[in-house]
Formats: C-alpha cells, structure tokens, sequence
C-alpha cells in the first residue's frame, strides 16, 4: 500500500480499529496495535470502555505502553488480577467479554482461524504457534475483530492449512450451537471487511483512500464480495495522530 | 500513556436502592457467605421491601435465611446446610420442613460440594459440572437435579466409568459482603473467601454489601487482594456491621450470643414476629439497625489490629 | 456410662480419639471434640499431625480455642486460607485428606451415616442440618472417624431414615468404584467400634472400663460383632488430662 | 491453645537435591509460569542432570523448553503456545515439529483453556473436565484425547446437548516458580499468579523454586498471600532470580533484551549448543549463572519499590 499522507500503516489500522469500539463494553486485547486501538478509544470516543488482558489484569494503569499481555507495569497499580482459570472460565467462557481481538497466518470468508501450521499438521511447512487463547477468544467473545496488517491471497484463503480456531459457522456444521456471533471485522492495509455473523461472508465494506476495491479482490484467495455501499474510510486527523503518538505511544514501541 | 476512562460511572448505590433495582418478587436469588461475611443487612432490606416469592440459594441456611422465611420472602430454599451453626436450631425451617408444620417451603437438598460445583459451572457457563460425590447417597433420590454421565475415557480399572453432575445456578442476583471496595466496584476481601467470588461471576447482576468504600489507590496498591473485578459487579453499597451476627475479619467479631438466642427467639412464631419488628420493620434501614444494637455492643464485638506486612509489586526504573 | 474415674465423657472420647491418630497424617477436623482430639495428638503421639479445617485454613495457630470452624482466631496467624472451591476440589476430592472427622444422627453397621432427617425425607419428623461437607468427608477422606456421644440404638440403627453419606459399601452396590475406605473407627461413652474399610461391618473392638460387651450390643440397633480380640482401653493419663484441661482448653470451651 | 508441631519437618532442599529426587527420566513433567515466574532455573537443573525421556507439560512453550529440547530432555511435549512471546522464534521447536526437521518430537496440541481445565481435572481428580471449546475446530481431529460427552440436561433449547471434554493431567512432578515460602513450604506469590496452583495440587509431587525463603511470621500476617499449602509442597528450594530471563513481580523485570536475542541463538544449532556449554552445563550450579549475568546485568532488570498497602486481620481482645 502507498499513501500520500504523512502516516504508516499502523497507525491507519489503529485508528480504523479504534473508530469501531463501541463505548461501555469490555474489550479482551491482546498487545501491540490492539492494545493501541482500545487505548485511543477510551481517549476519543469510548471513554468508559474496558480492557481485560489475556493475563488476568482487569483494570490497568500501566505507567507506560506494555510490551506483553503480562507485562509487570500492567500489573501495578492495577485493580484487580485473576487467575488463568477465572480469566478463561468465568470472564471468557463466562460470556463477559464484547469484543475480542485476534490476528491469525490464515483466514478464511468464514472468519475461521489458523495460527497452528502452514502445510499438514503432521509435518508442517511451518510451525506457527498454535491457538494460545485465540480458540478461546473466537468462540467466546461477542465478537472478535481480527488485524491482518498484510492483505495477501496467502493470508486470506480459500481452505485454511488448518483451522486452530473456529467461527459459528464451522460451529454449527459441527452440530454445535454458536456462543458468539465470530468475526465481525478485519483491519487491514487496504480497509475493513465485515459480517454480522454465523450464515455471511467477510465482505469489503469500507476501503482506505487510494484503494480501489479491484486491489482487494485481486489480493484476496476466495471471491471477495464486496458490499454496494463501499465506503472510503475518512483518514486519520490530526488529534487522533496527535494523540497517538504524543500521549499513547510517545517511545514509539509499537508505531513504526 | 493514558488509558483512564474519562467518563466511567462509579457503582456505588444506597442499600434501599440496590435491592429495589436488582432484587423482584419471584427472581432467584444467592446470598452468600460462608459463615464469614453473611450479607445479613441485605437480607433484612429485602424482608423490608416485602419482596416474595423468592428461591432463594445459600450453601449455609442459617439465621438470616430463617428471618426471611418468617417474613415469607421465600418460596423455595436451595441449599446444602440448614443449621444455626453449632448454637442450636432454626425455628422457622423446621417449622416449614417439618411434617407437623405447613409444609409451605419447597427443598431443594445439596452437599456443599454439590453447592460449590452448582456455582463452578453456573461462573463458567457450563451446562453441567461433574464431582466424586452422590455415589451410594439417597440425595439424588430425592433431587432429581442431581445426575448422571458416561465420562468418554476409561476409568482406573480400564471399564467405562460414571460420574455424577450437577446443574449450574445462575441467579438473577447474587448478594456477598466483604471488607471493602472502592467506588468502581472492585471489591477487596481476606479471610475466608468462601464461594462468593464464584456466586458473583455465576449470575446475571451482583450487589456487593462492604464495610467501606476505599480510595482508589488503596485497591490499586494490592491488586491480587481484588476477589471480583469491577466489570462482574452492579451495584457496591456501604453497609458498615452489615455482616451482623456474623464477623468481619479485621473489623468485628461474631456475636456468638445472638446466634445462641436464636434458638429460642426462632422457637416462638410470636418472638420471631417481634424480634422482626423491632429490628427489621421497625428499623428504616441497616444504619437504624446498628444504632439498636448500641455502642457497648459495638464495642463488645470489636477487634484489635494484626496487620499483614507489605509486599513489593515493583515500579520500572 | 458411669465411670468411677475423675474424667468426664468427653474427656474419654476426646483422649481415645486422639490415641487413634497416625502422625505425618492430615487431618480434616469440625470443630469441638475432633479439635481437642487433634490438638492432643500434636501434643503426644502424632507431633507432625496436620489438620486443615472444612472453612480453608490450613495450618492454623489460634491464640484461644475456636468455637467454629470459620472462628476469626484461626484465620491471624494461620499459614494458608483456601476458597471453598479449591478446599473442596483440590484438598478433599483431590484426595489429600487421610482422616475426616464426623459425626452424625444415625450410622448403620457399614458406616453409612444420616444427618438430613428423622423420618420420611418428604416430611420428616425432625428436620436435620443436611450434609453441609460430611457427604464429601466420607466419600474422599482416605478414612473417616465418626464420633458419637450417646450410644443408643435410636443412633446406631439397622436401616438410616435416609443416607446423606455414603461408605464404600453402598457406593459399590450402585456400581461405583469408592475413593475411600469410609468409617474405620466410631468413638461412643462405650467404646471403639472398627472396620478396615469396603466389606466388613463395624465391630467392637474396645471398650471403656466398667463397660461390658453386652451393654454396648445391647446399645446398638443391628446385632453388633464384639471382636475376639476385644481390649478394655486404657484410662486416660494423668499427663493427657493435664494437656487438655491445662494446656488445650483451659477455658473449658468444650470440656464439660 | 497449642497446636504447633513440635517436631515438624522443614521442605527446604537445593535444587540438585530436589530435582535429583522428584524427576526422573521418563516421567510426566508440569513446568508452569504463565509469562511470569518461569522456573527457569530447574529447567537448566534438569539438563544438567541429563534427564530425558519426559513428557513435559507446559501452556506456553517457550524459551526454556527449546533449551530442554536441544538438550534432549523431552521426548512429548503438551502445549497450547509453542511461541517465544512476541519477540521471535523458537529455533529448536521448529527444527523437531517442521516437516524439514529430524521430526522427533510428540507434540500433544491443545487450547489454553483445554490445558487449564486439565490442570482443573487433575487437581479435582475428575475422569474429564467439560469446557465450551473446540466445535469446528481441527484441534480434536488431531488430538483424540479431546473428546465428546452429552448433557444429562436439555440444551437452551430444550434439545439434548453435547460438550467437549479433557483428559486430567496428573503429572509425576510439577515444578513451579514463586516469589517466596516459608521453610514449611507456604507459597505465597502475587501479580499474575496463573495457573500454578493446580499444577501443583494435580502433581504427586511439586518443587517450588522461589526467591527467598522468609520467616514465618511474614507468611503468617497475610495467609490469604499464600497460593500453594504446605501440605502440597514436597520442596521448597531457594533460588534468586530462578526465573530469569522471565521477571518477578517487585523483585526484577523481564530481561527483553534476552528475549529478543534467542531468535538467533536457537536458530543456528552451533549457537544454541554454545549457549547451553556456557550457560546451563559451564555452571555447576544457578548461582554460578546468576554470576556470569554479571551485577551491571541484574542492576539494569531491578526495579523500584510500590508497596501494598496493609489490610488488618484482627486479634480477639
């Protein structure tokens, strides 16, 4: 992707994703331009949004940008810490959390999800590593919003290598019944796709100045849909930026 | 970096409050404590509000749950221990279990650790809960809740092997008290701990009693002291004595002679009536309460410091 | 019971019990004789006796005798406090206890025990407190040692008005597999009556001085086995009474 | 009222002794630290000792298991994250699962979650654990251990209802990391405390490694601090800085730079040889490594106090 105004990629993405948090729910972030995302949020337009790390910590107040989930300034001065199994068994699967965010090697149209293998699992091509809480996430989040910062026909597929972690569709082929509604956006270079849930597909409803919906298509490994109301994505202000990079993240640990 | 919430909401609220938006006739409701922190103010809000109807789910039926039976907040009692503790008998219970009583009060019987189990999958959202209990036990004759499943692994001996279930709770609301909180609803707690953290992630909405509501920085300096986390918490309500007759670790003790005049309080419908008018109706609420009972009495139950040592949670360079 | 000695009932049951604990063994200990029980074999003949108490104390120093099992003096100074679940699931089912203590209303000859009511469960006679962890106690404990002051054949009967607790016994007819070997020792004004476990019903094996054989089969609701070895056991010491009187409960909290 | 035990035993061993006691070659091994407290130390023990043959468990695998695994000490491994954080790759991790590589590596794949409940499962010693993981997944078609049970109960919606399940873990040791114990081997820790304790409840035996050893009454002024019982502990082993490169919380910071570099080191074996030559068998024991880190090393990981505030427990009057 080019661009002719005077921010990366990163800071597109973070601040698409931000845009889409909605106040007053609790978000599971992991760390890196998630962690950025909902941090802008709290800061712009969901003031009273919060954030639960994979970790346990609810309620941080890091005295600077954490560089892991369980970082040690997450820790102090926060309000509270759990366990792994009050994490994962009470919050998570305990349906508490609205929005999870999750990247992946592999996506399919469906939202289903590979970070385990590329090639066969018995003897991968490559050892990726595996599902971590992203199996967890995907199938007990409200939603989860997945960030794929490379939009190529490698990442978005047709048939996954493997599916690590699935959405309700894949649910309920199985006979199960869907406790989330599974992906609902991906963020990339290019601009956002979107499903409301179990029984659609990932289609392109809002692209980044400069792209054309043709780039998307051409970059994706299933037959993209693209929606009839495709919107061009306004581009980063300046108080968002500002706040990005000033206030947020001024060591520029996670923005390149 | 900045991540506070500008506009957050602080979740305190006045008990008279908490209990008329959170607590209806008819709704399932978990009061718990195990025999440490009993949210035993709350309880008497309720009887004040004359809420009915209620199935009410505590481990440990004890005095409280006999005064709101008397007041006929309840209709159907889930629990795995009715007793007044070792200071004697609850009149009201037996009264309503008994075959020479009306016979008005549905039982639902568990062990505790059936309890615990009901509150574990009910915080995971499980659709059942498998434990090592039941087997040989009439309890499941006479609770068809209590069931059976074929684990898909061998057992020990290389045959199939069953194990007993039981259901999950999940309650409209889930009442606990505790030491303290602060104004965001994350509640502080040592001693027993019992299974309130789990009552609380198990139902639908949580009112937590607390002795007082602390500064922010106070929580903030002990994080891992927090038992439940702000986001599972819908109302936090300051009720100073709000655990009474039960204790409070570190702020009073148990008043072991109210639970031995229970027995005979509780024998007599009559004195059960009185004792709920002077202390319950006749008080406007649980501040009135603690006025009745008086500064000697106060004082009586009252503990002197054993503080823990600090520990050190690190700041980066 | 009448005994021509200085010591009380309780005194009696308290030392025999107390005589009966193995050291290096943990102990799952309600409050009141089982406490007193415990507390004089640390004192004698199990000095590395553990007792962890049915509220999640472990290693508890009480600065006087508790009069529950959740008393606020067991928890100042005690070494470790459990949540119920992880004392339930962990401790007791996870099979870390080797002696439960109990009592209860009525106990048939395997060791099966009711605490729930007298009567017809539907509508009983006399409404009783229910398992609260007894149930648990008997099925995990890898023993469990049931104290009964009064020896009547109201207590000791043929068939329970309802079984709230399990031995192994009665756990095997239902097809299950036991994970203990249920009531082993029962401590009555009379004497001690014993099982090994699964199998064998509960026989005297010693009696109090004073106290006949046939008094305690005439006490007992089913046709009790007297033991071919039966021994009278041995009064308590001038050194145990000084213990618990002086050292254990000097308030005489339970010593009547 | 006395009930010390008068002659009680202390848990305290070294870590030669420790290990050479309680792990062995081919048993079933639990290393757990969720990001914090790595026992990294007795993974390094391990080596030296040349154990091999284990099956070692572990939720994130990562730096100190591609040690083990270059130095031949596992033959399974059961993870859910084979990652080494986000910092880079796991050289020899890769070179045993990857089709290129010499494939000698049983790797058991799970899910967080499936792992946490089979810690559950095996500190609860249930036949399985159920959880609301895994519909759709290819995770069981590659795993058979993840199996199928049908609720004794009807679904939401009135239908019958499956759910996965997990085999317990029962492994022969867990080894764990804390920040301290008293000579008892009351474990008492704080910041992100994860999912040790149920390693240790659900393992025979459990080493715990922790930074200091203190004295009694600074465990007994806070018990509900203390995570792991004595009861559950076989050795309590003082080891400073046993976690490096992960962090203690209020006690040293995670050495990043570390983290950062092993991508190079382990992706070349001559490196990752030399590495293991220097580190792990050029020390005879972990205090020699903490050494070799050099003081400039552990001065540039310390970090500055924040004390938790004091709660009471209270004394009887």
């Amino acid at each position: 992707m080019t661009t002719t105004q005077s921010y990366s990629v990163d800071e597109l993405i973070t601040i698409t994703a931000a845009r889409e948090l909605v106040d007053n729910s609790v978000v599971f972030a992991g760390i890196g331009l998630p962690t950025l995302a909902v941090s802008l949020a709290q800061n712009t337009t969901a003031t009273n949004l919060e954030v639960i790390y994979e970790s346990g910590v609810c309620g941080a107040h890091p005295s600077e940008l954490p560089s892991t989930i369980a970082d040690a300034v997450l820790i102090t001065d926060s309000e509270a810490v759990l366990t792994i199994s009050a994490l994962f068994g009470y919050v998570l699967q305990g349906g508490r959390i609205d929005v999870g965010f999750l990247g992946a090697a592999q996506i399919d149209k469906h939202g289903n999800l590979n970070s385990s293998v590329i090639g066969d699992w018995d003897a991968p091509a490559k050892r990726l590593p595996g599902s971590g809480g992203a199996h967890e996430v995907l199938a007990n989040a409200n939603e989860t919003f997945v960030i794929m910062r490379r939009h190529t026909a490698r990442a978005f597929v047709k048939e996954l290598d493997f599916c690590t972690s699935a959405g309700p569709d894949r649910v309920i082929a199985e006979g199960g019944t869907p406790r989330s509604r599974g992906v609902t956006k991906v963020f990339t270079e290019y601009g956002v796709m979107s499903r409301a849930g179990a029984g659609e597909e990932l289609t392109l409803t809002a692209i980044h100045r400069g792209i054309t919906a043709e780039d998307v298509v051409a970059a994706t490994g299933w037959e993209l849909q693209v929606s009839p109301e495709l919107t061009v994505i306004a581009p980063p202000t300046e108080a968002e930026l500002a706040l990005l990079r000033d206030e947020i993240d001024p060591s520029g640990v996670y923005l390149r | 970096m900045s991540t506070l919430a500008a506009n957050r909401k602080p979740k305190v609220m006045g008990l008279r409050d908490a209990i008329s938006t959170y607590v209806h006739s008819g709704d399932t409701v978990s009061l718990e404590g195990f025999t440490h922190a009993i949210p035993t103010a709350a309880g008497h809000e309720i009887i004040r509000q004359g809420i009915t109807d209620l199935t009410l789910v505590r481990m440990t039926a004890d005095i409280v749950v006999d005064q709101m039976l008397a007041a006929n907040c309840i209709s159907t009692l889930v629990s795995s221990f009715v007793g007044n503790s070792s200071a004697g008998s609850l009149g009201e219970i037996r009264r309503r279990i008994e075959a020479s009583g009306p016979q008005n009060l549905n039982y639902v019987e568990y062990s505790h650790y059936g309890m615990v189990c009901r509150y574990l999958a009910g915080a995971q959202k499980l659709p059942f809960y498998p434990l090592r209990s039941y087997f040989g036990s009439d309890l499941p004759k006479v609770n068809p809740e209590i069931r059976k499943v074929l684990s898909p692994y061998p057992g020990p001996d290389g045959k199939p092997e069953e194990i007993y279930v039981v259901p999950p709770i999940n309650p409209d609301v889930a009442i606990v008290h505790a030491q303290r909180a602060d104004q965001w609803g994350n509640v502080q707690m040592w001693g027993l701990t019992g299974i309130q953290a789990e009552a609380v992630f198990s139902a639908k909405h949580a009112i937590v009693t607390v002795e007082e509501i602390v500064p922010d920085d106070v929580v903030r300096s002990d994080p891992n002291r927090t038992i439940i986390p702000s986001h599972a918490v819908s109302a936090v309500v300051p009720v100073p004595f709000g655990a009474h007759p039960s204790f409070i670790q570190g702020y009073y003790d148990r008043d072991n002679d109210f639970y031995r005049s229970w027995s005979a309080i509780s024998a007599d419908e009559a004195l059960l009536a009185e004792w709920l008018a002077t202390w319950v109706h006749g008080t406007t609420d649980h501040s009135e309460y603690v006025e009745l009972m008086g500064a000697a009495e106060r004082e009586r139950l009252s503990v002197a410091p054993a503080m823990s040592q600090p520990v050190n949670y690190g700041r980066r360079r």
